[in-house]
């Protein structure tokens, strides 16, 4: 990975920080309709994998989004303004949070059913596979989702086609207030895939390299045609649920803490430093991102909500 | 019936009526994703957990088909299961457990099985939760035979028809629309259990009939005082189960009225109220001197942002402007 | 347009649609359960599979919410994806797939999406096959906005309306009454797309409109015919889709008869009959000199045995009987 | 295995193989409506199977579900009579094939549903375990099935909460006209259960002596409270997937010739003959159970169909 690189994964997995940082605070101060999913703590995953795609490749996310789209390439303003429900938004407001996308980037949506990804992202490879595009499709999903039913039907079909799907498994291990282990059975969530055939392995997920790394490998092999993986990837929801949930209750202090201590992004800035990149060109990364987030804020705030003949448009194409 | 009177909200209601059932009978049990000590993501439940016990009060791993279908093994062996479903839309997932096994089993068995199950799944829009969480989808369970409905609109009835439906033995929907669920009503200390197919004729009136379904009780309350103003009579009935279904009440007020509107928070197109309208006409033909309007959300997916979304589902405004146009 | 006529069943003109689209644009796949070498479980798309091969004509395993999700993933990226669902009942595993995702994700994503999916599922009882593999589910589909629903009556009809489907840049739901796959018709050489949202009139007639869906169109007919040698006759209407519902047809027609009966196999409770009864009275009210009869299944599972199954059916003589004592 | 048993198993695979050649002669006579899937050359998994269980035991069962019935109790003129529809079935003629059911043996219902038993059986073992029966519940399904979602869902959730049920595969090695491998990716059927912590082995479904011994060795777990297990049988269907088909066409001559040496009743005959059982008490059985069988199907063609008015009946309790 060279310095470019390396400054480009910080960069981004700053941007998811601090642009959630604001959804939190559009929420708290009465800007925002409705409830998001804060992703913050979680960005190594989706900036390690998706820094491994192609811009053609497809990406499918979850309930808690923002992180994946910003991670592919997502406009700040845009979705800003769609979690305000601005008509400037990616869905001109009808979507929301839990429904951002991009289909010219590939982000085929977030997603508010847990699971819904599962479906999508492998018809998206079968489709890439029967187009003879070389893309590569990949689905991210919780642990909780990974009690879903469709999750195992899509992993059958994958294996039996050989698609080329990479299933990203955030294990941050509660889905809602529920601690994963007490409902979901097994040492792993990356075991899963292997009555399928499907290569899998857990991993270090606040650690953006290895998660990079891992992620590269499994899409060059999808790309080649070897078929489907699954990367499951430890890590942890600094936040509650969703915005309105302290996110504390269920889980304790000391748990929490020892998930603030490694930080996928402060780590990850000191290993940089560690490794020679210059501290002062990273706090202009910093003072960028927060000018870029605080933009997109000034700007959605500033747009108008659709207008009300919007609501019967769009049902069909 | 003169037992005291006190304020409940809607909320506190489904979860008293959960614990009076549990407490009567220790066959009844709960499940679902989070309603153990989280107290369910609408925090209605709280409580119940630390009653009842882990036992008793179950979370689920997230697998809607799953343990709606752990529910209806439960029930066909005995057992008097509770199942929640978060969001009616999820509802989607476990179509096969509720349609093809619930509802079936009975009559495919020749009348050997018996599936006492309570299915609680929320409904309605407004809380800006987007298409995936905001779905009535309870047109669906009233057209499979072998299900009944219940559309509870107020605190007070959620406490009478909730035990009828744990109590019953056939499977039942029991529909709550999430934006009741802070909203307080008055009921008596103690309710007896209402029975299903009796339609509540919740104000009278001589000129035109509401027939509103669960939060839609509210919006036309609220349409009959403004009406009232105008010197327009409304009678509101609620039918509280689509299935069975009051068809009677409905009749008797629209032919004495002469004039119906429909409310319902379902999509209109291919909703209930296409039948209440239906068992309407069928029935009040010679007494109707107008077509009956049906009001119901607008044929979209529910869009996310509140402007858009407001203006999706049928208001006060709405039943308003039907009734006077319907009258002038 | 005056190509010449020729024979050909139902099922046949499934087949030769399919294989039309699948021609013309090599986007266009079909997958399901045993619709590769087998030819579907009802043998009607022999042929099929050694035509296009294994990667145009797919056998899925038997995982319905997986496959149809496949399907819309697949939509989603530029396929024109065609889903067989065996047995519509199985459709209640892949609701979530059809209606939180297919149905939505236009709208969602404030249009950036389109879903080209064609979801092909089979409905109607009379075949001896029981509660789970006989229901007709096309009610629940047309209540969502964002699926066309297409309930097809004749093979000229399936050879025109299918094409328009696989075409639409939206779901559409195209249900196939599975008793009508041997029927004969007569079509054109070639058959022009018929666009969705277009009534057919079937017959003309003057004393009553018949409205029939699907399987119904030829009980209708008999019923006709019967009414005919009683100097009764009959209009009969053919929506041919749900959504797009081509209301102005239906009213014209009953505003003209002054008398509609409705006949479609879904339970009669709940189901698109209420709807369509529901607009014609919306628009004919003044016209109409007797309450809609509607006609659809019994509220009953479907039984397996086959008096039972019969009597649940709306049949000739139901026609008849509702015609003639409203008339009388 | 006393000699007693062996005589009742053998006794019981007969009854379900005779019970099913006469299902295939009423439906070439015309004499029932519909189809029916037999179960011929399976035998030995249900009667295995179900030797091994309590009466109170709860089976659920398949569209293949004959087999399953007789070796639970059920009775051949109910059985009978319900196939051909009449009132003195067991459902009274309104399940028939695909739902003949018997609550007072535990028999919770043939399913029309693949997959459709998965739900209803772990239920029925979340109810024995907090009613405290120590029943157990057995859920047969086939390979096609295992690519059901709700099956991995099931199996989650009883690992989880250490369920009294055993998961009985029935691999037949096609799911109606698609062979299983073409559609069903790994190894085994049996690995499917290890990601959730499930023991599980693939067998001789053919052999009924494993399958009983493997089932009993399950059950007895299960009722201590060990939780749930899985059991893969290899076995094949010798004739078509219902009775209007002629099961070729898909299978090789070859194949069906080596899976008709490997009957599980004629090696399990011969087996008991070698063991000392007298070939006469044997004959003696074949020759009660060709009585009992045609009986039922005199009396079930006897039996009247329900009167119309009963379709309106038992839709609610
Ligand atoms: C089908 C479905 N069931 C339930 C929910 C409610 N719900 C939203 S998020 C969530 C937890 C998901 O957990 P996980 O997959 O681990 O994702 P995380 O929130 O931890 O990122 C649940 C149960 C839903 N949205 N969809
Ligand atoms: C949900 C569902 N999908 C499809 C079918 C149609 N179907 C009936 S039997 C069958 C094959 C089942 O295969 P398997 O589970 O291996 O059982 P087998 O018939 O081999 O005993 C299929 C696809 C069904 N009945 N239910
Ligand atoms: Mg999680
Ligand atoms: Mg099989």
């Amino acid at each position: 990975m060279n310095d470019e690189t390396k400054k480009t994964i910080y960069r981004n997995m700053l941007r998811i920080r601090r642009f959630e940082e604001q959804i939190f605070e559009v929420y708290t101060g009465g800007l925002m309709h409705g409830l998001a999913h804060l992703y913050i703590g979680e960005e190594a995953v989706a900036v390690g994998v998706c820094s491994a795609l192609r811009d053609d490749d497809y990406i499918t996310s979850t309930h808690r989004g923002h992180g994946h789209c910003v991670a592919k390439g997502g406009n700040l303003d845009q979705m800003m303004a769609e979690v305000l429900g601005r008509v400037t938004g990616y869905c001109r407001g009808k979507g929301g949070s839990m429904h951002i996308a991009d289909m010219s980037l590939g982000i085929l949506g977030a997603n508010g059913i847990v699971g819904g990804g599962f479906g999508i992202a492998t018809g998206a490879a079968l489709s890439a596979k029967l187009r003879k595009t070389d893309q590569v499709a990949v689905c991210f999903f919780g642990d909780g989702a990974s009690n879903q039913g469709v999750f195992f039907e899509v992993m059958n079909t994958a294996s039996i086609w050989d698609l080329p799907v990479v299933y990203v498994c955030e294990n941050n291990q509660y889905g809602e207030y529920t601690a994963t282990d007490s409902v979901t059975a097994g040492d792993t969530i990356a075991d899963r895939a292997k009555p399928f055939g499907i290569p899998s392995s857990t991993i270090d997920g606040n650690d953006v390299v290895i998660v990079h790394e891992t992620a590269a490998a499994a899409v060059a092999g999808a790309r080649e045609g070897k078929g489907p993986t699954l990367i499951e990837c430890m890590t942890y929801r600094h936040r509650g649920h969703h915005v309105g949930d302290p996110g504390d209750g269920y889980r304790s202090e000391e748990e929490r803490q020892a998930w603030q201590d490694k930080d996928p992004i402060t780590t990850f800035r000191a290993r940089l430093v560690d490794e020679g990149i210059d501290a002062e060109d990273l706090d202009g990364i910093d003072a960028a991102v927060q000018e870029e987030v605080a933009d997109a804020v000034e700007s959605a705030a500033g747009a108008p909500y659709p207008d009300v003949e919007e609501a019967t448009h769009h049902v069909f194409a | 019936m003169s037992s005291p009177e006190r304020e409940i909200t809607f909320g506190e209601a489904v979860k008293e009526a959960i614990a009076t059932e549990m407490r009567r009978d220790e066959l009844v049990i709960l499940m679902g994703e989070d309603v153990g000590a989280a107290g369910s993501v609408f925090k209605i439940l709280l409580g119940l957990h630390e009653e009842f016990g882990p036992d008793r009060v179950i979370d689920t791993p997230i697998a809607e088909a799953g343990y709606v279908g752990l529910g209806v093994g439960a029930a066909l062996t005995g057992m008097r299961p509770i199942v929640d479903i978060m969001f009616g839309d999820f509802m989607a997932l476990a179509m096969d457990q509720i349609v093809n096994q619930a509802a079936k089993l009975r009559y495919m068995s020749g009348g050997q099985a018996t599936v006492p199950l309570t299915i609680r799944a929320t409904m309605g829009a407004g809380r800006s939760s987007a298409a995936q969480h905001s779905q009535s989808l309870h047109a669906w369970a009233s057209h499979i035979p072998g299900l009944k409905v219940v559309v509870p609109s107020t605190p007070a009835d959620v406490l009478g028809l909730f035990p009828t439906a744990v109590r019953d033995d056939n499977p039942v929907l029991f529909f709550e629309d999430k934006m009741m669920y802070a909203v307080k009503g008055t009921a008596p200390e103690t309710v007896d259990p209402i029975p299903f197919g009796v339609a509540d004729v919740k104000r009278e009136g001589s000129d035109v009939t509401l027939i509103a379904t669960s939060s839609m009780v509210l919006v036309a309350f609220a349409a009959a005082e403004t009406l009232a103003d105008d010197g327009i009579s409304c009678e509101i009935v609620d039918p509280r189960t689509m299935v069975p279904l009051d068809t009677d009440t409905l009749v008797q007020s629209a032919s004495k009225t002469g004039h119906a509107v429909i409310i319902d928070e379902g999509c209109r197109s291919f909703g209930v109220g296409a039948e209440l309208a239906s068992v309407v006409y069928e029935g009040a033909f010679d007494y109707l001197d107008a077509p009956i309007v049906r009001l119901g959300a607008m044929d979209v997916p529910v869009p996310f942002t509140k402007p858009l979304e407001d203006a999706t589902i049928p208001n006060e405004t709405d039943v308003v402007r039907a009734v006077k146009e319907m009258l002038g």
